[in-house]
């Protein structure tokens, strides 16, 4: 029998294909289409301290093989959230991994503290790269001493026992530094990519199309950006997991993050594309690794590292 | 909020017809049980390019019609201008072609109980939902009459069948090519109060849609319109196509025009706020 | 009259589009397509001191709307080139800007003392940013203080005539700060974006599919990464003159770059699916700027910054 | 090297035929006058997915035959597997439509000026520029041998034209479904001398080049072979087909495959470089 199994940290999952942060609204909008039981896990949109209206429209751009998308964090705030969203997917059956982002490392202590009773949640992923929020200076994950800032804050403060997987942008000299950094302090495992900063022009009004100017690229356009982030950060730490994103439209694009050294995967933007899109890539991942000859999922990370020579 | 989308399906429709119709393709799908759970005012969603398109969001339209044949005979129509590279790669589709299409989708045009007098406003080929919103309408015993506008006659799309489902129609086009030379806003308040107009009814471009919604509002005669921002999912899960809307507590919140639209009530929406968060909405900081 | 002309530092060109580094061989294989006079200039290949081997194979994969290359600077040297190359462009009545590429701050002194004598030459652009030379670390563009010293080593050595366009590299955490860094350096004008680095792993060998590893990814895929990062650096310095390129594949794509605040646009990939892109964009973008309403081009460098309400 | 590609242009070629032959499609062009400037060996390269294609590359197809019909009627044939995507889109093209199409491209075959012995050696698809080489050869009174090998007979191009071409024809499939069991190179010593070959041609994949050229190196015979390596632009601007060929002065030089190939002599191939620059080649380092 075929494993499909996957782990991040402490956390099981049954198999490795999530929804990405921000591009499954509050898990209810896909229930119509498939089961939530049948994920991996469902990523919630990334949840601040405080109700947030996001950034204004147009807020958009269709770009060659992707999107571009200036959201700014559009939600409910931590506490409408954590009492109408999560008994809700808990109530689907759905493993839930929750995403939280801040604008203030005590925001991200807050935040923790109040996830750390919170029964039902497989594992905590911290935005810390989110490009979409007003101050481009203020990203955590582009300078290693705030990205540390960050992780540690959640660290401290979110009790033993849940996973913590921070989420990096690509949009950095080195993110195996980074990397090293926040795993250095306390992170379990890490979320690879987030979107990468982009702009569109309209050619008709001659401005930038997005009312917040830059946006964040994702779809297939970035998928060879998040291989190669996967495969630098695993070579560089191979014990640590990745849960890997960007781009990934088919059971073949899963695979490539996989063997890149990706533990699980999120599908964001081909969900746009497409409502079943997660479902449709869980049964062609698995079709592709059976097919390759691996009797488990977990042969399979990072297999592109081995040494050349070696096959299957 | 639970049973979002609740009747929408994800099928591969094969397209029955295309025909060029003025400016815009009127184009049937094969799509069964699907025509007879939409509604007017529901939209369809229908990714583009093929399989190796550069493409990766899907294509919004309004339902024009459907006809209900059964749960194998259902037909769908929409009316397609080829505006970008999406639209135009679709009205070159022959028949026979499979696309992929989600419906119905988003909220419907709010029906009265009682019969009213409506007024149905449509520009370009915002005019397709209201064909079958009138034959409602008259069935359920109301008085409808129309305005089209459009920049000129090729941009009207008003076919014979739709013309005879309406008490009385006017066309409007801003070059004179057919009708009366002018905006659709222009003869508006006439028909309004010569007609004793209840209800208004419109979709079409925004800023049309404003417009009317300022007579609408002096004339304090209501108005539901349908509206189109730029969707990348029309689903419910991107949240790209929000507008400020005022709820019945007066707070402003961003909504997705998909689900809480495309059909508003106009007196909600915070109109002319492209671009900026209306100030007092809820988490705007 | 519509005025189509441009300018970079002190060197004018007839028109604004350019062929990209790398990716018109030696004008040779183009010119049974097109005239070379016909363009606003050659950019010639990033030329090397020592003959150069490039990487081993596979050297490219396609990509979503993009494709990876590790050409790795295979060339003849810059004595052969001046040699050949150089008589046999200007002899085609081409402007000509030589794009020069070093492995040390010393390889880029000596390249310059090698064409400060030579005549017919526009401009020289100073690529420290290729991501395929074999350490990665060696990359100057990514940190400040080498970023400096190579242009610095350039502009002692160049004389005082020949402008100097550095080019940069959109992997970096703050690409104005480098861009300030080049230009207090001595760059008369910045060339933006080279490639972004990727990978892609072949699912069938379950390997990275470029002997390199790593590639640098270009086409419409990271147009949205070159409109941002010439709009930033624009805005930091609007007098600094911009070569844009990144994804331009018709006239629409260089109207944008020019609107973000590129003077002059290079073509790349784009001539890899149709040899005369080139001037199919040079026709396009001429009718795009017309039917705006524009006189010239210089009109509309830059033009989305303007502020808003503004209108032509 | 001025004059590279001197006889390509780039046209807008109609389909005229697409008929799926085993596990082929034969693709015939209109080509105006490009029929009568290719030579056995060029390549086409051509656009593929339309205009909002993901594909921003050309994909590169051996010209089967060409049909000189005057400046107006002149005819382009290919014989395409359906390997990826951009392969596969162009199988499913139907007549009448037109693909952005650049030919010939490449060196030639190189033909001996006396009447010479020739083996022509297939793999796959790899037959299709050998049947008009051989009508060349066959014109300058050359013997021409055939063999033609693949995994299956599906995998066979072997055209019942093309068959009378030659004086001997030997099928070999690895599953034994036609011909002789085994590889093309199980065959080829025992033809070589019995036929007493002088000359030997092939197009096949790099594994059966290579295999080829250690038995004509063994046997002193001259091998010719159309390489195929991975191509970006066909047209040596870009640098990725690549290979290591020796030079008339000993020096190994990383040379492109479009442009001093595809067509190049098997002894000045250094094979079994992949993934590496082998040793002393000009600029290694
Ligand atoms: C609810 C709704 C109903 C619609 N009904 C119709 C209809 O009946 N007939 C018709 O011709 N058109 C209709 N439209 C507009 C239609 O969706 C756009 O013209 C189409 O998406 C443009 O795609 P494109 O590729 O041609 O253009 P592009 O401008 O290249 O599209 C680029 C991207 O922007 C999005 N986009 C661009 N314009 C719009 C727009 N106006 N609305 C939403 N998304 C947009 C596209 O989805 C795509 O992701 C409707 C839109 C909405 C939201
Ligand atoms: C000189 C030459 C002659 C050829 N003649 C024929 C022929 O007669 N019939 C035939 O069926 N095929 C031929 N090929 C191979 C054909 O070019 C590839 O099968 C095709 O490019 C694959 O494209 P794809 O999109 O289907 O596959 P993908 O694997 O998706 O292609 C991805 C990219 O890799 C490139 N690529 C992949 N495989 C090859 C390859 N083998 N050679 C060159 N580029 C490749 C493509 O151009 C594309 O850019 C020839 C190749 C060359 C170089
Ligand atoms: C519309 C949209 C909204 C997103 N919102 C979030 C978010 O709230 N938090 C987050 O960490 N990432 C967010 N992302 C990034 C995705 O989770 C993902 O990292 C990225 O889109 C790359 O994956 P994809 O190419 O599969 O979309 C968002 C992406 C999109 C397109
Ligand atoms: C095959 C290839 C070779 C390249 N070689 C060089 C080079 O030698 N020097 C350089 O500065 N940039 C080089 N580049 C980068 C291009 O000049 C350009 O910056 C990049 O490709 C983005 O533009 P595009 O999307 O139009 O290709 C190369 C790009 C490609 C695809
Ligand atoms: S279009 Fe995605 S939420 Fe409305
Ligand atoms: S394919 Fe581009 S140089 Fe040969």
């Amino acid at each position: 029998m075929f494993d499909y199994k996957t782990s991040l940290g402490q956390a099981e999952f049954s198999n490795p294909i999530f929804t990405a942060s921000g591009c499954a609204g509050s898990g209810r909008e896909l229930s119509q289409f498939f089961q939530l039981s049948e994920l991996g896990a469902v990523v919630t949109k990334s949840i601040m301290l405080k109700p947030r209206s996001g950034r204004a429209t147009p807020r958009m751009a269709e770009t060659p093989s992707g999107m571009l998308n200036s959201i700014g964090l559009q939600g409910p705030g931590i506490d409408i959230f954590l009492e109408k969203d999560i008994p809700w997917l808990r109530e689907q059956g759905a493993n839930i991994v929750v995403s939280i982002a801040g604008e203030s490392v005590d925001d991200y202590a807050v935040l923790a503290r109040k996830l750390r009773a919170v029964s039902g949640i497989s594992a905590l992923e911290v935005n810390i790269s989110c490009p979409n929020v007003e101050n481009r200076g203020q990203v955590f994950a582009c300078q290693p001493n705030t990205a540390r800032a960050a992780i540690e804050a959640v660290r401290r403060n979110i009790g033993g026992e849940l996973p913590i997987i921070a989420k990096l942008t690509p949009d950095v000299t080195s993110i195996v530094e980074i990397a090293q950094e926040v795993v250095a302090a306390g992170a379990d495992g890490l979320a690879l990519i987030n979107t990468v900063l982009g702009m569109v022009i309209d050619t008709n009004t001659m401005r930038p199309k997005l009312a917040g100017k830059t946006g964040g690229l994702s779809g297939p356009a970035i998928r060879p950006v998040a291989v190669r982030a996967i495969y630098q950060v695993h070579e560089a730490m191979p014990h640590v997991k990745i849960l890997g994103m960007g781009g990934v439209a088919s059971g073949r694009d899963a695979f490539e993050l996989i063997l890149a050294g990706a533990s699980a995967v999120s599908v964001g933007t081909a969900t746009f594309g497409n409502p079943n899109a997660v479902m449709k890539i869980k049964e062609e991942l698995a079709n592709e690794l059976i097919s390759h000859g691996f009797d488990s999922l977990k042969e399979a990370v990072g297999y592109a590292h081995r040494a050349e020579g070696n096959l299957l | 909020m639970i049973g979002i989308n609740k009747n929408a399906t994800q099928i591969m429709a094969e397209i029955v017809s295309n025909k060029k119709v003025g400016a815009y393709n009127h184009i049937v799908f094969a799509v069964g049980d699907i025509a007879s759970r939409s509604k007017p005012g529901n939209f369809v969603a229908i990714a583009v390019g093929g399989s190796n398109s550069a493409m990766v969001l899907r294509r919004a339209f309004a339902i024009y019609r459907t006809f209900d044949k059964g749960s194998s005979g259902g037909l769908l129509e929409i009316v397609v201008a080829p505006h970008g590279e999406g639209s135009t790669w679709l009205t070159n589709q022959l028949p026979g072609y499979k696309v992929d299409l989600i419906a119905p989708l988003g909220t419907a045009f709010g029906i009265p109980t009682e019969p009213v007098r409506a007024l149905l406003v449509g520009g370009g080929y915002g005019s397709a939902p209201l064909f079958g919103l009138s034959e409602v309408l008259k069935n359920r015993g109301c008085r409808v009459d129309m305005v089209l506008g459009a920049s000129t006659a090729m941009k009207i799309y008003a076919p014979l069948d739709g013309k005879r489902s309406v008490n009385s129609l006017t066309t409007v086009t801003e070059d004179g090519t057919t009708g009366i030379t002018g905006k659709v806003t222009d003869v508006l308040a006439e028909i309004i109060e010569t007609n004793e107009i209840d209800i208004i009814y419109s979709c079409g471009p925004m800023g049309m849609l404003e417009a009317i919604n300022e007579i609408s509002s002096k004339l304090d005669v209501m108005h539901q319109c349908a509206i189109e921002e730029s969707m990348a999912c029309g689903i419910g899960v991107c949240m790209t196509c929000v507008l400020p809307i005022k709820g019945d507590d007066g707070q402003i919140r961003m909504l997705r025009s998909c689900i809480d639209g495309p059909v508003v009530d106009g007196e909600s929406v915070v109109w002319d706020s492209k671009r900026s968060i209306p100030k007092g909405t809820w988490g705007a900081h």
